[in-house]
């Protein structure tokens, strides 16, 4: 099927090893991974970047991530990555978290790092799910939801009620830019992107601490198909946490 | 003749199926063989029957999660 | 060009140390007895171009040091026994993921919140590793203020050397009390050997991961593992640290660091003008033990009496090192009382005579 | 020569000053020296107290099984150190706080009038360096001079209260040597 | 009436045996090798009329577990190495303020974020307090479901009875291998002796305070530390338990716990068949250490041959039982490798002859 | 100076021991301490009380407050008190936090009590500076406030911005009550016992999580007099958190 | 006369003068003996000089820190 | 006596539920059994693998250093486990995936062509059922009637599937007794 003739208008961007990851079928993650990875490219901050992933399904993206990265413990990235940042504040630092490490076990480093304005670009992915666990409640994990550990559905009150952390993170100074994607869709993927450059703008233009908030689907926790994934986003999970810019004091020109 | 055409990575694919739910052509679809790793891939309908095939849209590229699909745009 | 002489709180030393040995990243959370040090770094730091943040917890503070650790800084944390007991999980990340950091303790009296006072009952997690996993840290006892600045340095220097947590073991009145200090000559972060490990972006080279999971299923953990001890052992062979006072021709040996060792030496000056052949044993690296140093003392007949301000810990290191070559006395102070020389006295003639009316006898 | 003095007071007495000037005094003179202070929820309840240790020699332990000398800056303090202090030793009293004496038979007691002293040599916050004068110069600790550096060492930056002080530090000399 | 026989893995037997040893709180974090527990006790603890909650990390469910016990109820966490680590506060406070509670820790193969795979590295941690302070908890180490269930019963017992935290030591293996189990007899916590110092409203009687904060200057601390230290006599004194197998006539005496003492067992009934005079001694309070009844078969020219699943922790529990008494032998797999019965066979060959090729002499 | 047919108008509450606290002259602390009492008398709660003071210059609110309390680590009180409204529901389970064992260390147990909506009545101490440890920066402390850690003031650059944590908790489905009064006056002082009234009441009719934030002088961290610190209050720290309702879903009437 | 009084617990006061501030009436003054602890506590003034006293405002007992003032009314 | 049997294949092809049926199955009967199931990420890349100790003593290891009988579902697995089977041991095929034996020239091969047979007990999902049956009959582990009521035991609650569970079991039975 070779064409002699044609032009490469998609492939491999340089920040991506040329590796199988251990994603399942599916996965937001390895969307998210190639979203970054294109940013970065584009941005020419790949020899720049020094990267964060703790533990959760995404430990390994120092596998899959060309440029260097340290694992951080659960919950932490976001202080590890202030420790990174405020050595080498020529670098550019990022953190890719899940929603049970940043906003569970590290809301206090998560809450912290935005207040401080840590110059620190985030990528958050929630797939209202503890995905490497094998599918514990999550703090996001939406009401009705059933996880290994509310196997009738999280209810308000035996578990509580899905915590929006974008928009308690809105209300920290230093958080500048937050915006909720979602990786359910070509548009919403299109979205995304545009969403994690302008977080990765924040950072090189110094203005303080920016997020990008990604449902992300985890069809094997959902045991659902990566399809189901796809429709359960759109038709439940995005009622609890509906899509669209949530904080912009960038002053930047709308794009 | 189609304006543009893709290569899928048979052993790369995880067969998830987004590309072929995506595809606004449908010149994507299930391969009958299994791959190296087990899963059932994707496969490009390099000639399908409507005559048309891909446009380069590049749809199933973004959705796919796995980076199986390169898309050319014929010259 | 060292210092003038300055009287200095333990705390201030340990800062103005660490910023010497040309440490410029710190991040901690309050805790008496150790809050003079924070407040000092929180203006020398930036004087001297480095970092000093005010973490929201010891968590994050670990944490922080970890990142820094990472990008090569020389970097230090802080805290007393609780905040340390938080650091548990980040000090074994550091020690998977073999990265060089110094952290402080300065001893409170516990267990839970416990009280202010010096005590020195963390000596199990910090010798034996408070967290999990098979991994060691060097462990620094100073016994005063002059000692803790060349300690401080130490701490750094073997930290980078063994890509290690370190820790400085300290307590409340080492980190209160005032001595006059001369510290050693300052060095420039520039001037100290450069890191192959660390992440500073991957311009023109391969990129770096620094992790400690190994999932590998070719034991790929266990390889690791093996290196660890490896190093550990070499530590072992090489750092131990030690003084002997009055050991030579001595009946009675007193064994202990730190503040302790400070009152022992008290007792055993005082009961050598009364012409009882008193000696003292300060180990100074508490891990690695300096074992066969002890051993080699514990013979002829001579007694060992191990004086800690805990319950008992240390004293496992003495009965593993000297065995049933001569008997071991244990005397101790739990609880953040500060005892005084006399309490010591009384426990080294009892041991001598062997009435058990202080301490007790101990045996393997 | 090895030399334990407690100082023990109110929170707003200048207790630790007192102490850090003597420790300072003591090592620009070239003595070895231990200051070790109270501090944190001790403090709390306003009550303050150090020790600091003198010595030609090294000193072993900074905290002593007996106090030399007792400084007690009020009646509280005095009763919480006064059993503290050797055979032999010197309680130095507050006499402007403290009216009555200590129980002890087996040691030197020596009131000074704080107050009234410190008035003289300008005002009543000379009160702790009237005291230490008085102190260092009851036992033979430091000569004046050295007092005095010591001083302007432990107030390093606030030279507006060094007339003022070496003023109270001498009137304490004074009191000291000639008992008025 | 006990249950029937079910085949059960570790996890869920550990939680089935709390819920009917009368716990009716829970709380824990998700950590791999032990989901299964909290995710068997999110259905079992609410149809028990108790209570599970998901805490926001493992700080928070030990606390939560400090809450529940201060109440009055049994109550239970869970969690493997690394969370443990990040309990280890908690843990310090729950020894300072004598609450019971029991803490699983499933150890996971580190130090740092490790593998998944069972490890017994956590042994200094567990048994000497992780935690800051003298403080010490029962550890106790099941070697299968069956004792499992049985050590869980034990477990709420012994806290309550002590007013202390203990904890269950198990690992990776012990959480997930399934056996058939028959549990005792439930208990009904309304049957339960009350407890004197609970909180629950001071209706009727003179309010109540529990805390660990002892500032006094009297050396309340001290003195509740004095207790404390009295208490883990008795605790020392009464609580031992071990297993010994083939011991009486053996030349080479394994010691092992856990998942460890079964793999060893393997090999000491192998070498049995060959007719080589092997045997096992089998912790199972790993504090307090069966001290004398392994002194006791350390005699005669026997060989002790410690085998861990880590890079030699216990062994020194077993150096300060046995002294000098026997050779002892250390042979450890650190970091989560599984090793087979062959590879302890080799072992004691090897320690029997002396040649020191697998694993190593240790001497004190 | 006693009047025979004089009625008493004013003095301890029941839930207050009769002794001497250890705060220091002027602390808003011992305000907070009687106010608290006040209100259990009023409702009668005393006796099915359980109190949770964390580390701080409360941790020894036990020998002052005349009901049952456990201490709780620093920063754990909300999940201590979790343990304890679990498994007693009948109970009156409220916290006394000040603001670095709230806002700094505890954030997360913080904001996950109130996120499941724990049925746990929290007052808030907010000092704006760590008190027991000796007047370190607290995360509340203010921009240009100096401490002990921040000697130049508070910069938002190098130390983060104060964080507001009340407004940030209102964002949790289960916090149904959250409101910021003042101890510094007279006015302020009635208006906060309004609120810690209303707090309990919260919890009484098991609507969910409630707390109230009390401005509060710590004279002695400020090197201040009492009357300096009051004023303080008023000038500079009501700019960075005005007085007033955060968030109210009771459904109450209004008081 | 005067519709109230207070009483003022010497020893209990830590004398930060906040009830001086607050008083309307300023019927309440720095007591010139320290009391056991050390402090200067506030006192009472009966017989103020404009002959009006206190009113029972309560207001210097609410902001007492130390529930030092107790407050009477007259019946 | 004493087996271990190791199972090993795709996640996807229920290799877990054949040990524990198996397990089941033999407590049922009396015997002493452990079941060691990977967990965990060792199960992300889609592989599983359980090993299944029998005895009717009480069991020591629940690992061992080698497996009587290896069950193979697919090619990996037969690379993987092929060195840990004991000499003169048994290693079961799935032939249906596996299209070349193994290395071993000391051990039993038995190949059992499980599409097949799955599809003529009634369905391609009773796969594992049958291979379970096949090997029990193959070694005599347990009788037929053992192994329906371990895998009832094992699948409580999933009455639905018994019957054709059944007949995939028999169908085993049947082919490792008869060889078709
Ligand atoms: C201290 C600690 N606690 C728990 C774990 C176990 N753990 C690993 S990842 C994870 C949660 C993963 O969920 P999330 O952060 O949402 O990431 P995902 O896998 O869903 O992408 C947990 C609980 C751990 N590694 N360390
Ligand atoms: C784990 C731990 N870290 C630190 C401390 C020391 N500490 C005690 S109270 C406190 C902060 C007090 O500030 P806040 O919570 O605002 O209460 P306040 O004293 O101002 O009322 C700190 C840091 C501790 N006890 N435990
Ligand atoms: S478990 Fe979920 S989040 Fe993890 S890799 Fe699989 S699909 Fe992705
Ligand atoms: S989207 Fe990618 S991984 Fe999924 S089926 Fe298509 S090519 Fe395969
Ligand atoms: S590029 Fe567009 S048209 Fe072509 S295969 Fe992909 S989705 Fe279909
Ligand atoms: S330090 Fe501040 S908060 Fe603490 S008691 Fe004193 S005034 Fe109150
Ligand atoms: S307000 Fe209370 S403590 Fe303050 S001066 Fe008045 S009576 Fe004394
Ligand atoms: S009650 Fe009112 S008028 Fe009377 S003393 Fe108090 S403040 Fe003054
Ligand atoms: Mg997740
Ligand atoms: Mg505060």
């Amino acid at each position: 099927m070779s064409a002699p003739a044609a032009e490469k208008i998609f492939g491999r961007p340089e920040s991506l090893k040329d590796v199988a990851t251990h994603y399942c079928p599916g996965c937001g993650h390895s969307v998210a991974h190639r979203l970054v990875a294109e940013c970065l490219d584009e941005m020419g901050l790949r020899e720049k970047t020094i990267g964060v992933p703790p533990v959760g399904c995404a430990v390994l993206a120092y596998n899959y991530f060309n440029f260097d990265m340290v694992e951080a413990p659960h919950g932490r990235a976001l202080a590890v990555a202030t420790g990174i940042k405020r050595v080498r504040p020529d670098s550019f630092v990022l953190t890719y978290q899940g929603d049970g490490d940043l906003a569970a076990i590290g809301t206090a480093e998560t809450i912290h790092a935005a207040n401080r304005g840590e110059l620190i670009s985030c990528i958050f992915i929630n797939n209202a799910i503890y995905g490497m666990t094998g599918g514990q409640m999550a703090p996001t994990t939406i009401i009705g939801e059933v996880t290994t550990t509310t196997p009738g559905g999280r209810e308000a009150k035996a578990h509580g009620s899905p915590i929006d952390i974008s928009r308690m993170l809105a209300v920290c100074e230093g958080a500048v830019y937050i915006e909720r994607c979602t990786l359910n869709s070509f548009k919403g993927i299109k979205q995304a992107k545009k969403a994690i450059r302008k977080c990765f703008q924040v950072q090189v233009d110094g203005l303080g601490f920016g997020l990008v908030e990604l449902l992300s689907p985890c069809p094997t926790n959902m045991k659902m198909s990566p399809k189901q994934a796809w429709q359960w986003i759109d038709n439940q999970m995005m009622k609890t946490y509906p899509l669209g810019l949530i904080k912009d004091t960038t002053g930047y020109e709308d794009k | 003749m189609a304006k543009g055409y893709i290569k899928i990575d048979r052993d790369r694919c995880k067969g998830c199926h987004l590309c072929i739910d995506v595809c606004p052509r449908k010149v994507i679809e299930v391969s009958k063989e299994l791959n190296k790793t087990g899963y059932a891939p994707a496969q490009f309908i390099e000639k399908p029957e409507d005559g048309k095939g891909c446009t380069a849209c590049t749809m199933c590229a973004v959705v796919c999660p796995d980076l199986a699909i390169e898309v050319y745009r014929a010259k | 060009m060292p210092s003038e002489k300055k009287l200095m709180r333990g705390s201030d030393t340990l800062a103005e140390a660490a910023v010497r040995a040309g440490c410029r990243f710190f991040s901690g959370y309050p805790i008496t007895p150790q809050n003079e040090l924070p407040e000092y770094l929180s203006w020398r730091l930036p004087q001297a171009g480095g970092t000093f943040i005010q973490a929201e917890s010891e968590l994050s503070a670990i944490n922080m040091v970890l990142g820094a650790a990472a990008t090569g800084a020389r970097a230090l944390t802080s805290s007393s026994s609780p905040g340390v007991s938080l650091k548990q999980e980040g000090i074994s990340y550091l020690a998977g993921q073999e990265l060089p950091a110094v952290v402080a303790n300065m001893m409170r009296g516990g267990p839970g919140l416990g009280n202010i006072a010096a005590s020195a009952a963390d000596y199990f997690q910090a010798t034996r590793g408070g967290g999990h996993g098979d991994y060691r840290t060097p462990v620094l006892a100073p016994a005063g203020c002059q000692e803790l600045a060349e300690l401080t340095f130490l701490a750094f220097d073997l930290a980078d050397k063994y890509r290690t947590p370190v820790m400085l073991l300290g307590d409340g009145l080492i980190g209160q009390v005032m001595e006059p200090v001369v510290f050693p000559d300052p060095i420039d972060p520039a001037d100290l050997p450069p890191k192959d490990y660390i992440l500073d972006g991957c311009a023109g080279r391969a990129p770096r991961a620094i992790f400690s999971m190994l999932l590998g299923q070719q034991g790929e953990l266990y390889k690791h593992n093996l290196h660890l001890q490896e190093k550990y052992e070499q530590i072992t062979a090489d750092e131990q640290r030690w003084e002997e006072n009055l050991t030579e021709d001595a009946d009675i040996i007193a064994v202990a660091y730190g503040t302790a060792s400070r009152i022992a030496m008290s007792a055993v000056e005082e009961l050598r003008a009364e012409g009882v052949k008193a000696g003292l044993f300060r180990p100074i690296t508490l891990w690695p033990y300096p074992k066969q140093a002890l051993r080699k003392l514990a013979q002829g007949g001579v007694k060992v009496a191990v004086f800690e301000l805990s319950a008992g810990q240390m004293v496992e290191d003495v009965m593993l090192s000297v065995g049933e070559r001569a008997e071991i006395h244990f005397y101790g102070i739990p609880g953040g009382v500060i005892p005084t020389p006399a309490d010591v006295i009384d426990f080294l003639r009892s041991a001598l005579k062997g009435d058990g009316k202080v301490g007790r006898r101990v045996e393997i | 020569m090895l030399v334990r003095t407690q100082f023990a007071g109110f929170g707003g007495q200048g207790v630790l000053l007192m102490g850090y000037v003597l420790s300072n005094g003591a090592m620009l003179k070239g003595l070895n020296v231990t200051f070790f202070p109270s501090y944190g929820a001790e403090m709390r309840g306003g009550t303050a107290n150090c020790m600091v240790t003198l010595s030609d020699k090294k000193i072993a332990s900074p905290v002593g099984s007996q106090a030399d000398i007792l400084v007690a800056m009020n009646g509280p303090s005095l009763d919480k150190f006064e059993p503290t202090v050797a055979k032999g030793g010197l309680i130095v009293l507050n006499q402007s706080l403290i009216k009555w004496g200590p129980k002890r038979q087996d040691v030197e007691v020596f009131s000074v009038p704080l107050v009234d002293l410190a008035r003289e040599a300008g005002s009543e916050r000379a009160a702790n360096m009237v005291m230490i004068g008085a102190v260092c110069a009851k036992r033979d600790l430091l000569p004046l001079e050295d007092v005095v550096k010591g001083m302007q060492a432990a107030m390093k930056g606030k030279d507006k209260f060094f007339a003022l002080n070496t003023k109270g530090i001498q009137r304490g000399f004074t009191f000291a040597q000639t008992g008025k």
